[in-house]
């Protein structure tokens, strides 16, 4: 789960970790108090879940309230890399010095925390990595161990921060980061970047936070972010029936169980020259119930015009997918087609309750290269 | 000789007497899996189907020797269960709980290595050695004994390879999923060294997805120390790109993680990548043609 | 530092661990208030810290009120093992089923913590150990990685405890304790008996616990317990002045640097058949004031005849030890006879410092056993 | 040969720039040690008679390739400070600070054991290899050079047996004080087996006192494994009993810990026990007489 601005900030300070005082605003209105409130001159700035807001115009100055106002309105509505803006954080500007850059991440290959800090922030910090591989300081954390102080020395003398107050500063920030990190079970705690203000003051300018979603049930105060975080009201629907969807562009929806056999279905259906609509993975279980529900979601989508449902049962079971499919036509009075191929665990019996209901909108097809050639087929014929 | 599972392998189920563990263990049972035990504390005394259940890993492994764990314990207990299960000296631990918090894997990762123990999973769906055991949750039916081994993150999308496979008359020496977690117990390098050096594996299918830079160290591995041919597959070609917001990870890896750059970072290193798992299936079977 | 059963069972309240409600008094009197606000039957039990208290008559079941205060009269100033009765805790008494035995504490051998239980509690627990060893479940916990709630299970499970509802009050007291030894920094969390009552009730009827001196500087709390615990007016002379002291029954003071020469000196005073009248470690650095403080300490001890300085310099330098004698002889006017052998950093300096000043009650000798000849020679000729 | 400190010893000191520090780690390079460096975070860039200062000992020991490092910064930053040593690859360890946490050291000493690393201390006065090099507080002057080794708990009780053994006209291969806290990096066992495997060393002293069960651990040992003779010394005779509460420690070691009690566990498996550092030295004389 990816965490807004304004999220991971107010996570940074509950931590300990500086940012500039700032206010949510989600009309223009709102934007001009926040800037009343907070004081002149102010940042008014998109929230979206994607980087590049800079480029984008996300991000803009404000010397007076008005000003903030007029950016707001600018700001709010925009669309950045499929994005809308829907709320922006309206924060007291800073006088800055330095731009640095300051990580911990998952080293999925090392299996462990990674510390990365850079002076050469703010800018384009992969280029960085790759250009000037020296200036950025890697450090991995053993998790068993944790965090020692001797690490944060490690990344302000190792980058060569030469002001003994700022590192003073940083390796208390880095400090409060791992804790961030470990306490909140985060899979990322980005600062990029991380200013030294004119007044030599550092303090977190951006905030880029993740955290894993299987730790969400320990995390309530985490978790309840999330139902702000959700802006499509598609993918809305799909995390309140536990469904893991992501819209697309086409007309073929698509079922599947397991994200990898998903993935490849929706692969397949684009190589026989359709178009995927969804990306719907019905998980590891799949009751009957799971079947309703994800079809509930795929058919809220108006663009779909046929279902290709590719079932590979192993803890999933055949004939529940094929009782959920034939509960579902009933309750969501489903006429669209829907193409099913069954196998695994119990697919024979799944098969069999099909081909006994013979719901004329139901074909079932042995192969999932077949699967997707009809369901494209008949998606095609249906528009 | 096959991988990880086989006729010595004893097995104990951690939430046997549970709905799924009880299914699909009795199911491994069924395929001649030995299942010696199962571990559920506060049942101890009790037996599923003429198993005994024991209250601990300790207890169960001093009464019937089991060497293999198989953990259907829910996702916030799993981790305790595999500690409890190395603890109590088992060195095969296949997890299939899905949703094991990643920070908890971080800790787990750094015990089982320190401990020299196989951990295979979380979220993954099992291994089987067809014709000797399976361990886990895969549809034994669909697969016959041969020599392809296959290693796969995806637990659904190992079946159909698998399946295209048995369409082609190939058989498979051990199929083993490792999950698709970001912090899982066996990596494909670690699978690929045991095919490596099994006996009965010949060739090995390697099935990838989109994300992380595990594929392109495996092709690097597969360059520098494999003798036997591989081949590969890649899910999500058509995947939009990703919503990470972060830049951390891409500079960790070096790495797009798209589909695309690693089959080119397989292809540059002499592995062929099938696009669809039809593809796949008869680029081995035109390997085993010779 | 060992906490007084009453301090224990706070903080073992603080962590989550069930005790019996009681009161602290220094009084008679306290004792029968405290009794009436609880409810009788109370126990009445003497806080010292040395173990026996039962056997020797420390401990008192009380029906009403009135008995309370009377048991109290027998039990505050009674000399428990050669510790004197200054306070009693007041506790409501439990209806016992069973008695177990639990603890955590330091394995010095492995490095580890090691949890022991086991339901043959409440009597001789070294007897069970001895006798029954298959009765006690010992289970190490690795120091990086903490406790686990399986090593719960292990402990209740191993030791066969059979009812569900006490072991899952145990399996969390075994996890709360855990904490309290890791938070507090404890060398030792014992807890004999740990009870369930009648009802079906598991709480700790006693509690011995002894904190990492070295950690007592982020142990704010358990450090001002510390001075409730100083009984002995010279012991807590002794710590105000940071100086390691033991009270022994004989005429030689003896101060030496480092804890196993102090002892090998006191040894060795034995031996050549003088009564050491203390022992007092300098300690690692033992600057001049530190001289002078530990002077102070041992000559408050009217019995005191003779002193034997027997110092061997390491970190601890020769001519600042003199320079504190001299020093010392001044400001405390001493005129003892003190018997000075100085070896190892900086010794010719200090002997010369001592020779040039030539105080007639100070005597120089060369090797530690002439040293502690003299010594004792010169008590017996004092007394 | 010596051990654990000699000619090939590049010394770094955690600590230089403080006034002890500065005191002994200067006195150690005056009697020969190679002195290379200091670490102060936050005076990189100074000297100390010569001797550079750098802000970590990752720099420290890429700029003078030091391989032994002696601590004496503050109790609450030691741990901290040898951590760090250790993640920069240093191999041998000695901690003089007194007063580090317990805690600290267990988590501190599994790190240690895991990675090899030779830690000694804390709360000791050292390691002196007499003629090639000293590492620590123990005053050099009063030792010669010679074939016996020391091995003691105490770090003043080790000086006053080795000015005895001197006195005799008897001289040490290395004096090794590993401490007397609860929880140290090295024990008597560990240092044992090295002057075992020490060409130098002829016979070895081992110097004790009351409290724990490490030196009836170290009788076993010596039992058992080594062919040297040694001979052995206890302080505490005449202490007065304990007043430990808690019943856990005896249970543990199954030992009182006293001073008799270890003399008599000694003397069980032959070891040759003195009640007083002068007459510890006589038994050492009288062996080297043959």
């Amino acid at each position: 789960m990816d965490l807004y601005e304004f999220q991971g900030k107010e996570l940074f300070r509950s931590f300990g970790i500086p940012v500039s005082e700032g206010r949510l605003a989600t009309s223009p209105l709102e934007a001009r108090e926040a800037a009343t409130a907070l004081g002149c001159p102010v940042v008014v700035k998109a929230q979206v879940l994607v980087g590049g807001r800079g480029k984008a115009g996300g991000i803009k100055l404000a010397a007076t309230p008005a000003e903030a106002e007029e950016r707001a309105r600018e700001i709010l509505g925009m669309d950045i890399r499929g994005h809308t803006v829907h709320r922006v954080w309206v924060e007291r500007a800073s006088e800055i010095a330095r731009e640095y850059y300051l990580s911990i991440t998952f080293d999925r290959s090392a299996k462990k925390p990674l510390f990365m800090f850079t002076t050469e922030g703010g800018v384009d910090i992969e280029e960085v990595a790759a250009t000037k591989p020296d200036a950025l300081v890697r450090l991995h954390v053993d998790p068993l161990e944790g965090y020692r102080p001797w690490q944060g020395r490690h990344l302000v003398y190792g980058a060569g921060v030469s002001d003994a107050a700022e590192r003073r500063q940083i390796e208390e920030i880095v400090g409060r980061l791992y804790e961030t990190f470990e306490r909140c079970e985060a899979m990322l705690c980005e600062i990029n970047p991380l200013v030294v203000t004119t007044d030599g003051d550092v303090r977190a300018l951006d905030a880029k936070v993740t955290v894993d979603d299987n730790a969400l049930f320990r995390q309530p105060e985490i978790a309840e972010m999330r139902d702000l975080a959700a802006a499509d009201p598609l993918e809305a629907l799909a995390r309140e029936k536990g469904v893991t969807y992501v819209k697309l562009d086409g007309e073929v929806g698509v079922l599947g169980n397991g994200a990898g056999l998903t993935m490849a279905t929706v692969d397949v259906v684009t190589f026989v020259g359709g178009r995927p609509a969804n990306f719907c993975d019905l998980g590891g279980g799949g009751d009957a119930q799971g079947v309703v529900d994800a079809l509930e979601v795929i058919t809220s989508d108006p663009q779909v015009r046929a279902i290709f449902f590719n079932i590979f049962g192993g803890i999933t079971r055949c004939d529940e997918v094929a009782r959920g499919i034939l509960q579902a036509l009933e309750q969501l009075e489903l006429e669209l087609p829907i193409v099913v191929r069954l196998d695994g665990t119990n697919a024979a019996e799944g098969r069999r309750i099909l081909e006994e209901a013979a719901r004329p909108n139901v074909y079932a097809e042995a192969t999932m290269l077949d699967g997707a050639r009809r369901a494209v087929e008949l998606a095609g014929a249906a528009s | 000789m096959a991988i990880l599972v086989g006729a010595e392998t004893r097995l104990l189920v951690q939430g046997l007497t549970g709905s799924e563990g009880r299914f699909h263990g009795l199911r491994n049972r069924a395929y001649g899996t030995r299942l010696v035990a199962g571990v559920t504390p506060g049942k101890g005394g009790q037996d599923v189907e003429g198993v005994p259940i024991f209250d601990t890993v300790a207890a169960a492994v001093a009464a019937t020797d089991a060497n293999t764990a198989m953990v259907f314990v829910p996702a916030p207990f799993a981790a305790d269960a595999m500690y409890e299960a190395i603890a109590a000296g088992i060195r095969t631990v296949v997890c299939i709980t899905e949703g094991v918090p990643a920070h908890e894997m971080l800790d787990l990762y750094a015990h089982v290595r320190a401990r020299g123990v196989t951990l295979i999973g979380p979220n993954c769906p099992g291994v089987l050695s067809p014709g000797k055991a399976n361990v886990g949750i895969i549809p034994a039916e669909i697969f016959r004994e041969g020599s392809v081994g296959l290693v796969s993150r995806s637990g659904t999308l190992t079946y159909q390879i698998g399946h295209e496979l048995t369409q082609l008359g190939l058989g498979n020496s051990t199929i083993v999923g490792i999950g698709g977690d970001p912090i899982v117990g066996s990596s494909f390098i670690d699978i690929l060294a045991r095919f490596e050096a099994d006996e009965q594996t010949e060739q090995v299918v390697m099935v990838g997805e989109i994300g992380g830079d595990e594929e392109e160290k495996a092709a690097a591995f597969i360059e520098a120390e494999m003798s036997k041919p591989v081949v590969a597959y890649i899910a999500g070609f058509t995947a939009p790109p990703g919503k990470t917001m972060g830049h951390a990870g891409a500079i960790i890896s070096g790495s797009s993680g798209t589909a695309q750059a690693k089959k080119e970072a397989l292809e540059a290193r002499g592995i062929r990548v099938g696009t669809t798992p039809t593809e796949t299936a008869e680029l081995v079977a035109e390997l085993a043609r010779g």
